[in-house]
């Protein structure tokens, strides 16, 4: 456990670059109206996983512990919160 | 082979038979307090209990829900037939269960979390806020409603149940937990004077 | 074996029950593989066993368990193990081999819905053929079946018992509902049940025959390492265990397994009858929808209906005769059980003439309530 | 298609079944539901006709997963999953299939079926959802279960010792074994995807949470906890190459452990059938 | 698939006539595992499948044999299997799996004396229970049983034509002596006798449901790559296959199980009839007894007794209202079998009470004779 | 001692149950008989009270075993005497458990007990008789059958690929697996030998003739054809290690192969009784 | 339902039926020469046979024996009840199965075997010793023995009989089966012709 | 099947020189009387292995391929006989 992070080489980071797409789409930006991710709140459990492991902490628990975007621009799309979400309750609005 | 023939046939059994339904959603206690509520009433005031609950995806889901049939004498049927007390601490958990209910029978709510009763005839009390409130521990509610429906119902001894409460009760929650069932006691006790 | 708790007025699980009547009756050896609704066994044998001098073992699978149990009785254990409908087809072979071998053990069928994964939440009645029937061959069956958490308690010590003394595999048939259930009971004080030990040899191990056709056809049983060095096999054997072809020791052996049982059949059957004295009409059953009948009967008695109430406490051997007595002056009977009809043809079959049969049967996974049935015994007398 | 599979959406509505029983039944956080999440994303990126996907299990949360998946789904009695899987395979070739497995379905009573499949190399891949419990009947010790560990049927400490699942699969004979966890969820994509990809017998083996009971019994906290242990204690087999063993101390390695080539068991057969067929012809 | 050796007579081992007939049938698919006395159909099913365009899979066990076989069928195979008793009861779990899912599969079990290992080299009829009550929970099971090489082609033609057409495994009732048995038979011509095919939907993907319950409770099937996608589970399901817990739900799921046999049981039910036409005494048997019986009453006849013969060729579901209308002029029956009693006690159930209902049971490896039919015969009509 | 072993005779009459069977059931020159005879002079060299011995086996040719031997013999189902074997020795530690099985019976239908007793480490010492096909119901293939090989079962040459029984019980966890062969009489007394005395799992695999089905099928000729090819083919361990990979052509390793040290099933479970009795007497 | 009832009750039948036993010890070719025989019953002839035999470690061990039973018409029973005719190559085999034959069957014995013969009305003739010495090859003396039985029972057709032989035999093995076939029919037919 | 034999270590030449035994017990001489080896017929089943791998030759088969002892004087009481035979036929009469 006192070990470091060994950094698996993916998973992490944006997940195109970890895909090592040559295309690089350029960097994500909020446009301040679309949301970037969709949570439907109905299929969420309140695990608390897309909001531990959002790296950027874009999401934050509402009363019942599901997620709410607290932070939409800090959002760089890097797919962990949908890609971890067991209950495939958050989709990406990034088209 | 044992005949069973001594009681007189057509006498009326289990006149005293008494139905308990502790309901609501997961996490909120409610099977150990069926099974604390049966222990009282069984081996502290020695009458025969059964308790039984709902297994099964339901029970790993949101609700929850246990039974207990008291008697004084043999308990033939273990499931409740016609409920004679029911506990509700969630809205869904009440809209299921009040056609269960005998006539006369009394309906105790939770009345931060029922909103919607479906009879004018019942007790309502706050366990959750109060747990959190009075004795600073959400997860006693169900001791208090379980001190309430003692005091309600009168199928069951102060002292017993007190006891069985705490044999349960976590290393260092004994305080809380007394205080607790003291609070439901006495919450009932002034509901029922102004009944 | 130390045992504890004994004496005193306690809430219990139906599957809690069969363990403390299996430690009252000196279990000394567990092997299960976990399933809905008899894990709560498993889970108690694993806290109390190793307390109480015992072994546990969580096997593979249900072959496996059931195969390590009857290696464990050989070894001079008293031995059992747990399940559920798909675990208890797995072991039919090797409960097939326990009857053949004689060798004693103790299985305990905590009943769900079936066929196959069925209803694993969910209660029924319908491993009662099977219990007789299930594996390959022919062969004598013993199966019990109680109806509270105190019976739980008391037809596991009686399936030892006769385990030990017929020297047979015994299947306890529980149900999800009776398995689940707490229930007030208090744990008899030593001495107050009878606890069969298993007959031992006396002879000298050169004149030991492990499968002696003795004249209660039940032969001593000596185990391994105590100096008898007999042979078991599940093939047809003669009286020492060895292989045989020969057609005299082969009906030699099957008669023996059969009537071995089939002879103290009266010893064996359990009968608890409510309210039959001057019955005309009664309702049969076992297990836990006995309950329902009883309270059923009472109901009906307060409507003047003159009927009584029987509950099967031994299932197999079938109890032929005493039904048949018991119907002498039984114009009506229903057979209520939590499965599409099963014991309804073998009551059918011994039922006297002036005796009518009806089946009872619900197998929706839901429990048979009194009112059920009342409205049967209306439906029937009329 | 990339885009696609990175946001998911459109991915979840063409594979989940048409009257999607949602929420799931698994506990919130389970890890059951990434794992499926990984294999629809990597069949959509293998652009497999969904007709011709069957998913085969066995009985356990973990085998719950085909009842969500919009293909061919068997979820058959428990531990056999690889032997009904074998049927469908030999039956129909062409098919795709997958078996979704726990590490009690394949290696406590299925064991056997898990060993002669790796043995006969058969084109399945098996994806083992390793959770070290037995999550479905709630939690008692599984061959995986790490000794000391606590577990119903473990009151006081698991006295067992544990199947390396990896260990065992090569030994049975197993061409392409690969570990992956749920919180590496597109290594796991990957290495799902090659699995299905090998033609022979393929075993991803995924360290996944049952917070529900394993967690709970041995205080590892919660589904974040536990996927934030596998973060800290996966070690690529790329990298573990390269260091000095003693590194390894409470890791554990993923990746692509072991692949060969063996000709595949259909394969074969097929063979034979030609053989015969061509010497009835010369006849 | 190609056919060999069809409208020629030729001398054919009992096992090898059930290749012959599952051939003869369409089979596609068989997986075993080999046990005495069943080994020979899996030994010429390794020959013929692959020159036939079928698949032969030898099976880690028998668990997986019957296991492959129901994935083969939900895969589009007609598909069998071939065992006797110890594995005929490990694969009782998932024959239990094959009703819940409505499976189509055929099971040849080659009896032999048990119980356990038993005497694998010698004759038995003692798995006649377990084909009706070996796994547990309800369904209803449909088992047939041939007594002449002959009958071994046309019965196995006849499971796989039940098998396809109910949706159920079906079991063949053989034993060692048919099985190793050679006997001259005429491979019936192509369309000589009917074979029955899956009845497969003609309905869009969207609106098939693959347990639907019909009007002859009997679903039409597609199989896996045949574009529908649809899910199979043991645990109890809705039409549309997904697991429920709805009590009427589950209802309809077990009488659909039931009634889609029990409704056409007379279509089902095959029996033969020698001299009983004027048959004050019968002898009721079934499997290779029979012969033995037509015999003994060939003798008995020749001794002016007037006894016929029935020979049940249709063992489950069992022919209670045939039998009780074949016994309206019979004052005496003899069941004669190859175990401790086992069918007998159908035998009693449904016998009118006009009919006396004697036990003729062998158990001792041996086959039973026509001298110790006429014996009984003899002994029973004074 | 040493004298009686070699001479026999009356280790012989010591060793055989009373009430000889002789002739065994076994077909004239069958290896089973050659792996009895190294067995007893094991035993009698290890000098163990015949009393707390228990062979126990499951079905097969080589099964038959324990039925001529004068100790506790139990003679089991198809497949599973390595589960009851488990039982009687959790039963009764103080008994060394001997269990002969075939290769059908131990890794075909007995693989799921074959690798978790491997597992479990549990003080058994597993004789299995490989002959490479089942001997017992006439000559079908079994999981050690070499591809091509001619079976009833694979009558067109076998298309299956086989297990290595040493590399699967390695995988497994066994800490003790060594390969004899009948031929090799007295090395694999030696080997026997050291099984029982290991406290933990062992294996013994011996490659034996069954030159009545295996033989017959595969041209491979009678006993003694059989015997001498084993005696040109085996390669010792010791040998092994010392020559390059491409000499072992065609040839298979003999001696003890594989041995680790790990706590023994029974003894972690007396440890346990023993922690959990130390604390309640520490209340 | 299929009912059989055409025939006349009480009508004899199979008073054609005919049994016979080859028997002998493992090796000797007698499971196959039943095989052949039923063979040139059933297909050659057109006539009804039944071939059965023993199985289980007896199979396995010395003992070897095989059971025909012929019939024009539908055979019932299927094993052998007393035996038309005995073929016995072992003094064990004679003895064992002498006493199953009918009153007037016929034994059939090999003399280099069978040296204590329990009646003096047999056939004998040395089966092995002939095959050894004019064919030049011992396991051709089942195959005699079968001309000698077909010569004897008249039960086959000499045309069918030869036809199963050669369908059987090992190739090039046939012209050794014929002449052996043959030499079973002359030494038969000469012996009958001493009797 | 070319290869030479690996010639393992035992099983084969005098058996306790394989074993290694310290104290060699000197060789076997013949008696001219008592014979090396007892052979129990009714066990034995003539599978021919003692006849075959006697390195002495000392065996040969009588009519129904049972050893016979056609060399005594040549015995040197290897064991490979007696340790071979599958039917225990064969002990030694040496003391
Ligand atoms: C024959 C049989 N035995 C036992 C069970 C009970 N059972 C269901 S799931 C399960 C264990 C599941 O463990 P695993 O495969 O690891 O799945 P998980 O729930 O952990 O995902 C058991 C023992 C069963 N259904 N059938
Ligand atoms: C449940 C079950 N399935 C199948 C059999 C039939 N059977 C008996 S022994 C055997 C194979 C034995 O092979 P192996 O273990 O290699 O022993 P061998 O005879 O070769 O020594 C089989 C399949 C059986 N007795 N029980
Ligand atoms: S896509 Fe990445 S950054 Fe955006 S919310 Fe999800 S986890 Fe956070
Ligand atoms: S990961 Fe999914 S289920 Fe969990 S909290 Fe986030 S949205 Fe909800
Ligand atoms: S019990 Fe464990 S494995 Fe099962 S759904 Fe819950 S977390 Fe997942
Ligand atoms: S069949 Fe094979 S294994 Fe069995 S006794 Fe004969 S030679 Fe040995
Ligand atoms: S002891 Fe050695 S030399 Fe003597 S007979 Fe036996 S094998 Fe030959
Ligand atoms: S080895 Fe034994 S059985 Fe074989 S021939 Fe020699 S003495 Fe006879
Ligand atoms: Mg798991
Ligand atoms: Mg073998």
């Amino acid at each position: 456990m006192t070990e470091t992070d060994p950094k698996p080489p993916v998973s992490e980071g944006n997940e195109k670059a970890a895909r090592g797409d040559k295309a690089s789409p350029g960097k994500y930006v909020y446009d301040g109206r679309t949301p970037p991710i969709n949570i439907f709140l109905h299929w969420c459990k309140a695990c608390n996983i897309c909001i531990a492991f959002c790296p950027k902490k874009v999401l934050e628990p509402d009363r019942e512990g599901k997620p709410t975007l607290a932070h939409p621009e800090k959002c760089t799309q890097c797919a962990i919160c949908w890609l971890h979400c067991p209950d495939f309750a958050i989709t990406s609005n990034y088209k | 082979m044992t005949a069973a023939n001594g009681k007189k046939h057509g006498k009326k059994e289990q006149t005293d038979r008494y139905e308990i339904r502790l309901s609501g959603s997961g996490g909120q206690g409610l099977i150990l307090a069926g099974v604390i509520l049966a222990t009282a009433i069984g081996v502290g005031d020695g009458k025969n209990a059964v308790q039984t609950q709902s297994y099964g995806p339901e029970a790993r889901g949101g609700a929850s829900r246990a039974d207990v049939v008291v008697s004084e004498q043999e308990i033939y049927y273990p499931k409740t037939m016609k409920l004679d007390l029911l506990l509700a601490l969630t809205q869904e958990a009440c809209d299921r269960y009040y056609p269960d209910m005998k006539e006369g029978g009394i309906l105790v709510i939770d009345t931060s979390l029922v909103t919607q009763v479906p009879t004018k005839k019942y007790y309502g009390f706050p366990f959750v806020r109060l747990a959190r409130e009075e004795i600073g521990h959400a997860m006693v509610a169900n001791v208090i409603a379980l001190g309430a429906i003692a005091e309600l119902a009168g199928i069951v001894t102060k002292e017993s149940l007190k006891e069985a409460v705490l044999e349960r009760a976590p290393r260092g929650t004994e305080e809380k937990n007394e205080k607790a069932l003291e609070l439901g006691f006495k919450i009932a006790r002034e509901a029922k004077r102004k009944a | 074996m130390k045992r504890s708790g004994i004496g005193k007025a306690r809430l219990l699980q139906g599957n809690e029950a069969c363990v403390r009547g299996a430690l009252y009756a000196g279990v000394e050896f567990f092997a299960g593989y976990p399933i809905t609704p008899s894990t709560e066994v498993a889970e108690a044998m694993a806290r109390e066993l190793p307390r109480n001098g015992g072994k546990f073992i969580q096997m593979e699978d249900e072959i496996a368990s059931i195969a390590a149990v009857i290696g464990a009785s050989n070894a001079g254990c008293k031995a059992m193990t747990a399940t559920s409908g798909p675990g208890y087809s797995l072991m039919q072979e090797n409960i097939g081999y326990a009857y053949m071998t004689e060798t004693p053990c103790v299985i305990i069928n905590v009943q769900r819905g079936g066929p196959s994964t069925g209803l694993p939440t969910k209660i029924a009645q319908s491993d009662t053929m099977q219990a007789r029937w299930g594996t390959h061959g022919d062969y004598t069956a013993i199966a019990v079946a109680p109806s509270t958490v105190k019976e739980c308690f008391e037809e596991t010590v009686r399936a030892f018992n006769l385990s030990e003394r017929f020297r047979t595999p015994v299947t306890v048939l529980s149900d999800e509902v009776l398995g689940h259930m707490r229930e007030m009971m208090v744990i008899p004080e030593k001495g107050e049940l009878e606890v069969t030990e298993r007959h031992k040899p006396d002879v000298p191990h050169e004149w030991y025959k492990h499968f002696e056709i003795s004249p209660s056809f039940v032969s001593p049983m000596a185990s391994f390492g105590e100096g008898y060095r007999y042979n078991v096999t599940g093939l047809t054997h003669d009286e020492d265990g060895f292989p045989t072809a020969n057609p005299i020791e082969i009906k030699n052996k099957m008669e023996k397994l059969r009537f071995k049982i089939e002879r103290f059949a009266d010893e064996i059957h359990k009968i608890r009858m409510d309210m039959m004295d001057d019955a005309h009409f009664t309702v049969v059953s076992y297990g836990s929808v006995s309950r329902a009948a009883r309270q059923a009967v009472t109901m009906a008695r307060e409507r003047r209906i003159k009927v009584g109430a029987i509950q099967l406490r031994t299932i197999w051997p079938f109890p032929d005769m005493k039904l048949r007595e018991m119907f002498a002056g039984v114009r009506k009977v229903i057979v209520a059980e939590l499965n599409m009809g099963q014991l309804v043809n073998e009551i059918k079959r011994v039922a006297p003439r002036h005796t009518e049969v009806f089946s009872l049967a619900r197998y929706d996974g839901e429990v048979m309530t009194p009112h059920q049935i009342l409205e049967k015994i209306r439906e029937v007398i009329k | 298609m990339m885009e696609k599979i990175a946001h998911g959406s459109d991915v979840t509505h063409h594979y989940l079944r048409p009257k999607k029983k949602f929420p799931n039944v698994w506990c919130a956080g389970c890890g059951n539901g990434i794992v499926m999440g990984a294999l629809i994303r990597s069949i959509d990126r293998l652009d497999l006709d969904k007709d011709n996907v069957a998913v085969v299990s066995g009985i356990g949360c973990s085998s719950r997963m085909p009842v969500y998946l919009d293909f061919n789904t068997l979820h058959t009695t428990h531990g056999r999953a690889l032997a009904f899987a074998t049927g469908v395979k030999i039956a129909k070739p062409n098919l795709t299939v997958i078996v979704i497995t726990g590490d009690g379905d394949a290696l406590a009573i299925g064991g056997n079926h898990f060993i002669h499949t790796c043995r006969r190399n058969i084109n399945i891949t098996t994806i083992l959802i390793d959770n070290r419990i037995y999550g479905m009947t709630g939690g008692q010790f599984a061959p995986t279960t790490p000794g000391g560990s606590f577990a119903t049927t473990a009151p006081y400490g698991n006295y067992e010792k544990q199947f390396d699942v990896v260990k065992l699969a090569i030994g049975a004979g197993a061409s392409y074994v690969a570990r992956g966890t749920v919180y590496h969820v597109q290594q796991l994509e990957k290495l799902i995807e090659a699995g299905i990809k090998k033609k022979g017998f393929s075993v991803v083996d995924v360290v996944s949470n049952c917070h529900t009971y394993y967690g709970r019994f041995n205080k590892e906290g919660d589904a974040v906890e536990m996927l934030s242990w596998m973060k800290k204690h996966a070690m690529p087999i790329e990298a573990v190459r390269k260091i000095p063993p003693e590194k390894m101390k409470g890791k554990f390695v993923t990746g692509l452990i072991h692949e060969h080539d063996a000709t595949e068991f259909t394969h074969e057969y097929q063979m034979m059938v030609d053989r015969l067929a061509q010497k009835e012809a010369e006849k």
